[in-house]
């Protein structure tokens, strides 16, 4: 069952808690459907019209009692089903009081803005969290509406322009966590891909800390050409690479690319090889995704590649 | 202080809501032709429902802590409680009344539906815009007024539903409507309570706290001012519909019921052609 | 007919919702707007108050109207029909007015949403009472024509009922945008 | 003495001159509401084709991950249109049209009480359909935001083409058509009866036409305001859903859902009616607890204005609002259930005879029994967090509009259609068309269930290479590919009983309802004379006469 996913992998407390209400609650539709499907495939059998039958049946016009006893029962299951929902929602979404968010998620079409704002760290599309901690998140839309779901780890919540939501966001164990967006947002929803990280606390905090570095800007070789090629094309208009000029907040923030596992928010895993491809032409990937096609010559990539590449180094 | 000890203390004996209710009980023995039965006892229970949303916790709460357990005891007062009184007046009684000379004739003017409706729905509006209800809950007289005219106003509103005398009623169809209007009149209001900002009754945002349990209010039972709202519009919305849903249930039920007035008399056995279909075309 | 009379009560009901959702924008928006123009700063509610009831009085005309043709008096029949379409007119001419004096403080349905929701709002309702103003316009040309001959008419009797919803409408509508701004 | 009612109730309008011309004008010129419920359904019909040709495309390119055969904005554009065209051109107008058709004959009137607005309704319908296909012929394509067209992202500056101005100018036309046929269908129902046929007689179908007519006048204004803002927002720069300049992105999906909601009632009430007349003619027997399913209705009707927001549950509404709508969608169960059961017990005890359409009946039982009781399990919050916006919901919503309303048309259709065109419609071709539509349509969304609660969004155009998905959406592919089929044999039957179908003479079924008493196809002025109405199965009463129905039907 795990490798199905979803429903079927609960991974927080809060999920699991979900899982269980939306397996008694299937149990028992089961149950109804299989009571009427009886019933039914009964009424086929034995009910059906033979040779032979001719006239008509008796013809009865209905029971009272009948009808009290079938609107009082269905009554009952609803005030179970409705106690159990409050007691569910309790559990996965208690007020957070006044403590402030641990993490800011900001949708953008089609990407997704990490920030951390006790330590200001800023990613994208990769969300790191402690393993076993109970993260409360922040979520705001930039542009349109999005949703920000990962079906693992617990509910759906949307990203709403000028309405921002909060969430708790846990997960059990460490490991990675897949998600997507789940609101319609246009062209290029299908691809607007999370991925949670859920690391023990030493290497989160390691992982923090990688972030917080400032990385060093390559001045000689290839490297050193592609930082120059950023600075001088427009790439700088839309991405942030601290340390450097360009400071935009249009596209994500390319700061530790080279940490992150996918590129495009989940289109592409991060190789040099697909990095390259994604920069000669982002829209063969994500077609009508903001970044263009820069119409760069190969040379031209391949010292982007390289510089992009070397920013993990410190 | 414990809930429980709250719930034994905080009731407040207001010899107005007695007063009030010995008022009806006497209004109603002194109906003409009124005696005890089945019906009575409906009428007992109302009024005994109604004196303790007055002087129980509930009330308490509703004037010094939470804007819900005012809209609990707003819909007790306007929809439930008049409903039970209503129909504990037998129709004889009401026919009778009816037949006063002055008195009669206001109970008839009030008893159609379109002032019914508006003073219904009416006192649901009125008594809930902001700067009012904050001025009630400064005054104690106003206070009393309000939930009075909730008595009354309810009585008057179920009225061509429910009335005693059959011919008072509206026919069930056009009852139906009068209900889901007045649902819709009800949803309005419970909506803009709901969705509008927290603080649109600043009484509830700073109790002055005399029981001293804000803080189980806030901090256990998690019920922020802004929460407290919600509920209470919701309250207003939720509930208060079902209950003019299950209304309307009533009357459509009363109608199958009833056997049918508007039967054609048409002879039996005319036109028995063995095969139906055939006759039209002879 | 009682056909023509329900469909017009339940066209009437059906455009009640219609309005309700435009006032419910109105007071959703009501109060969220903290610079630029809102009813209390652009608004005048004296003279709209004053035009406003040249409406309310043609609600009374209307009135008027159908009490003359079932009395079968049919000069104060095309009289008290002429007299709603002057006050009406008149209510119009005052909105053009009121349109005019805010576009040329360049007050307009972009500006901000106490534009958009004010000018969607009257804007509708405006337009329900030109068509008001189109419909008693035929009614009075089949009067001149000698057509209703009275004592009942269900087009007198519809349009009346239409006309009297229009101004029930803006009953609502100068209360929620002018008396809730300024009181 | 006779017994015979003249044809024409005492209150019953002159009508307009009914006679045809010939030819193709008397169809555009027609006010007579047979030719005009004709007309409905042909243009239903062929918007249900275009509509299904979309989810085929749809499918085809979620048959494997990374599919290329559609390009993003295309997919977007076709699930948009699939979703606009089966709910507001397919569904919705098949129903009207069934009703335009039915109610003055079921009821015993010539017409209905305005024929010109009758026609009038179509004629709208008929344009709104043209100028939202018309977009695709435009250069900015058709509308790509979804049938909800959520704002902002169907407003400037994210959707600069005029797709979504289409979309809000033809839905705005064919919604205020859908008014007029509402206001129409009330009062016929309620003035145009005749002598005899009260309102607790009325056929149940009528009862549920009643129900959703009086949904349509008051829950499409709420939609058709929404359109005028939105197209004021698109047109002027006005900013009632723009949060960037003021306005609310969640005000608009309060509007929208507050019509949209009870516009899934306007869908499927009338159905319920179809299957009401159908089950009991198939089972030889009465309606069971008649009074019990037209009250239920009623209840249906009035909860359905009231719980839109669970539509909304991942909004962040606050979870007192979530909790209180969740209990409101979760009681509209109750008199849903009612009704299916007494389906049910109708069936009990009867001597069905399985023809096409009630085998149509019988599965339509089954298939919304699924559909609704998943849409018990998403009324409840936490559970609707898990698989809103997920596949699963795409499965819930076919199984209560495909399995639930769409079955019914099918029944209705092979129902009525020897009334409508005095032929029966081939029963092998019927038996063929049901069982390829209860595989395929089972196949296609059964699968989806899982999909959802896997994690499989909805409105993607490719998604995650994820363990088992590709294979599923295949299956789920194939399953629509049979189901296409099946469609297919539809129309072919449809085509082929036309011209050489079986003579279908005045009432082959041996129904009750008055519209059996006249000949098939009805002549223009319906009946000659009305047999006279003494219960709720007048024609089971002439057959009868020594065993006739109580009227205000006896329980047992």
């Amino acid at each position: 069952m795990e490798n199905l996913g979803g429903l079927f992998n609960p991974s927080s407390p809060e999920m699991e808690a979900m899982a269980g209400l939306t397996y008694y609650t299937i149990a028992l539709c089961l149950v109804i459907l299989g009571i009427i499907v009886i019933a039914v495939a009964y009424i086929i059998i034995r009910y059906r019209k033979k040779p032979g039958d001719d006239g008509e049946p008796y013809q009865n016009f209905g029971n009272i009692k009948l009808e009290i006893v079938w609107t009082v029962i269905p009554i009952a299951m609803v005030a179970v089903l409705f106690l159990l929902t409050c007691s569910t929602m309790k559990e996965v979404d208690p007020p957070a009081g006044d403590r402030d968010p641990d993490l800011v998620i900001i949708g953008h079409q089609w990407w997704w803005e990490i920030r951390y704002p006790s330590s200001g760290v800023s990613t994208s599309n990769e969300i790191h969290i402690p393993a076993g901690e109970k993260m409360l998140v922040r979520l705001e839309s930039i542009d349109v509406i999005h949703d920000f779901w990962v079906p693992e780890l617990g509910r759906k919540i949307d990203l709403v322009p000028g309405h921002p939501n909060y969430i708790w966001l846990v997960a059990g164990k460490p490991g990675v966590y897949l998600g997507a967006c789940a609101e319609f947002c246009g062209d290029q929803h299908a691809n607007m891909r999370i991925r949670v990280v859920a690391e023990p606390e030493a290497e989160f905090k390691k992982w923090l800390d990688g972030q917080l570095a400032i990385p060093r800007t390559p001045t000689g070789g290839i490297a050193g050409e592609g930082a120059n090629l950023f600075q001088t094309m427009a790439c700088m208009n839309c991405h942030t690479i601290r340390g450097t000029a360009a400071a935009a907040r249009v596209g994500p923030d390319l700061t530790h690319l080279a940490d992150r596992d996918t590129i495009g928010a989940g289109v592409l895993t991060n190789t040099p090889e697909n990095l390259a491809k994604w920069l000669a032409n982002p829209q063969r990937y994500k077609q009508g995704a903001f970044m263009p096609n820069m119409k760069l010559s190969d040379s031209e990539v391949k010292s982007i590649v390289a510089y992009l590449e070397a920013l993990d180094e410190q | 202080m414990s809930v429980l000890h709250f719930l034994g203390t905080a009731w407040s004996f207001e010899p107005w809501a007695v007063i009030f209710a010995l008022a009806l009980i006497a209004s109603y023995a002194a109906l003409p032709g009124s005696r005890l039965n089945g019906k009575s006892l409906l009428f007992a229970s109302g009024i005994f429902l109604m004196v303790l949303a007055l002087v129980s916790p509930l009330d308490y709460l509703g004037r010094n802590y939470l804007f819900s357990a005012h809209m609990v005891q707003h819909i007790l007062l306007l929809l439930v409680i008049p409903l039970m009184l209503l129909s504990g007046i037998p129709e004889k009684a009401a026919e009778k009344a009816l037949a006063l000379p002055i008195a009669g004739g206001v109970m008839k003017f009030l008893g159609n539906p379109i002032p019914a409706w508006l003073l219904g729905v009416g006192s649901m509006w009125v008594w809930h815009m902001p700067s009012l209800h904050d001025t009630v809950m400064k005054n104690e007289n106003l206070y009393i007024a309000q939930q009075i005219s909730f008595v009354l106003t309810g009585v008057i509103f179920w009225w061509p539903v429910f009335a005693p005398v059959k011919s008072g009623r509206l026919a069930p169809l056009a009852a139906t409507l009068y209900l889901a209007s007045a649902c819709l009149g009800c949803t309005i209001l419970g909506m803009l309570i709901t969705f509008a900002g927290a603080g649109l009754y600043p009484a509830y945002a700073n109790p002055a706290d005399p029981a001293g349990i804000l803080s189980y209010i806030r901090n256990d039972l998690c019920i922020t001012p802004g929460v407290d709202q919600q509920i209470g519009g919701l309250t207003m919305w939720v509930p208060g519909c079902l209950i003019y849903l299950a209304a309307s249930m009533v009357t459509i039920a009363r109608w199958y019921a009833s056997p049918e007035p508007d039967t054609v008399n048409i002879p039996a056995g005319e036109g028995s052609i063995a095969k139906a279909g055939s006759y039209v075309r002879d | 007919m009682a056909n023509n009379r329900m469909l017009v009560g339940f066209f009437i009901a059906s455009e009640s919702i219609f309005f309700l959702m435009l006032i419910l924008a109105y007071v959703n928006f009501h109060g969220s707007v903290t610079d630029g123009p809102t009813a209390v700063n652009s608004l005048n509610p004296v003279v709209t108050g004053i035009f406003s009831l040249f409406l309310f009085a043609s609600s009374f005309t209307i009135w008027l109207a159908g009490k003359s043709l079932r009395n079968k008096n049919h000069f104060m029949l095309k009289v008290w029909i002429l007299a709603t379409i002057v006050l009406g007119a008149v209510f119009i001419f005052g909105q053009g007015l009121e349109w005019s004096g805010l576009l040329d403080k360049n007050i307009t349905i972009s500006r901000n949403v106490f534009g958009t929701t004010f000018f969607t709002l009257t804007g509708f309702h405006g337009f329900h009472v030109c068509v008001g103003l189109i419909m008693l316009s035929l009614l009075l040309g089949l009067a001149l024509a000698g057509d209703f001959k009275g004592p009942k008419s269900d087009a007198v009797e519809c349009i009346s009922l239409y006309w009297h919803f229009v101004d029930g409408v803006w009953v609502v509508v100068f209360s929620v945008i002018y008396l809730w701004a300024f009181l | 003495m006779s017994s015979r009612i003249p044809l024409v109730p005492e209150n019953a309008v002159p009508l307009p001159s009914l006679k045809a011309n010939n030819g193709l004008l008397s169809w555009v010129s027609s006010i007579d509401h047979k030719q005009i419920g004709i007309m409905y359904l042909i243009i239903t019909l062929i918007y249900f084709l275009l509509g299904g040709l979309e989810a085929l495309l749809i499918r085809v390119q979620l048959a494997h991950p990374g599919n290329d055969f559609l390009t993003p904005e295309l997919y977007n554009q076709l699930f948009t249109m699939h979703g606009t065209t089966m709910i507001f051109f397919v569904v919705m107008p098949f129903l009207i049209g069934v009703g335009v058709y039915l109610l003055p004959l079921m009821i015993g009137a010539r017409d209905m009480a305005f024929p010109r607005l009758n026609a009038l309704s179509f004629w709208l319908f008929f344009f709104g359909g043209i100028l939202l296909y018309y977009s695709f012929f435009t250069q900015s394509g058709a509308p790509d935001v979804g049938w909800f067209a959520y704002a902002p992202l169907s407003e400037k500056p994210f959707s600069l083409n005029k797709g979504p101005t289409y979309w809000a100018l033809g839905l705005l036309a064919s919604g205020i058509g859908s008014v007029a046929s509402g206001l129409n269908n009330v009062v016929t129902i309620l003035t145009m009866r005749t002598p005899g046929m009260t309102m607790r007689r009325i056929p149940l179908f009528v009862w549920m036409m009643l129900v959703t007519s009086l949904l349509l006048v008051f829950v499409i204004p709420i939609i058709t305001a929404a359109f005028a803002m939105m197209l004021l927002d698109s047109i002027l720069g006005a900013t009632f859903f723009t949060p960037a300049h003021g306005g609310s992105a969640i005000l608009w999906q309060h509007f929208f859902w507050g019509f949209g909601h009870p516009e899934v009632y306007i869908l499927i009430l009338p159905a319920f009616g179809i299957i009401s007349e159908v089950i009991p003619v198939f089972s030889r027997k009465p309606i069971y607890g008649y009074e019990f399913v037209a009250a239920s209705t009623v209840a249906i009707g009035l909860l359905s204005l009231g719980v839109w927001a669970h539509h909304m549950f991942a909004v962040g509404l606050g979870n007192a609002a979530n909790a209180y709508f969740s209990l409101a969608s979760m009681l509209i169960a109750i008199p849903t259930g009612v009704k299916v059961l007494n389906w049910v017990a109708t069936m009990w005890g009867g001597r069905i005879n399985f023809a096409t359409p009630m085998l149509f009946g019988t599965a339509f039982i089954i298939e919304f029994v699924v559909g609704g009781l998943t849409g018990v399990a998403i009324a409840s919050v936490p559970i609707d967090w898990v698989v809103t916006d997920s596949y699963f919901i795409v499965a819930h919503f076919h199984y209560a509009i495909f399995g639930g309303s769409v079955f019914a048309i099918f029944a209705g259709v092979y129902y009525w259609f020897p009334k409508f065109t005095g032929r029966m419609l081939s029963e092998t071709l019927g038996k063929w068309h049901f069982w390829l539509t209860v595989i395929g349509f089972n196949m296609t969304f059964f699968i989806q269930h899982f999909l959802g609660v896997m994690g499989m969004p909805r409105r993607t155009y490719t998604y995650y290479d994820m363990p088992y998905w590709g294979s599923m959406n295949l299956i789920s592919t194939i399953g629509a590919m049979i189901l296409g089929l099946s469609v297919l044999i539809f129309v072919w039957n449809i085509l082929v009983s036309l011209r050489h179908g079986r003579p279908a003479g005045d009432n082959p079924w041996n129904a009750w309802t008055l519209e059996w008493a006249t000949t098939s196809p009805p002549a223009v002025e319906n009946f000659e004379l009305v047999p006279p109405v003494r219960g709720r199965r007048p024609l089971w009463d002439l057959a009868h006469p020594d065993m006739p129905d109580e009227p205000g039907a006896k329980t047992v």
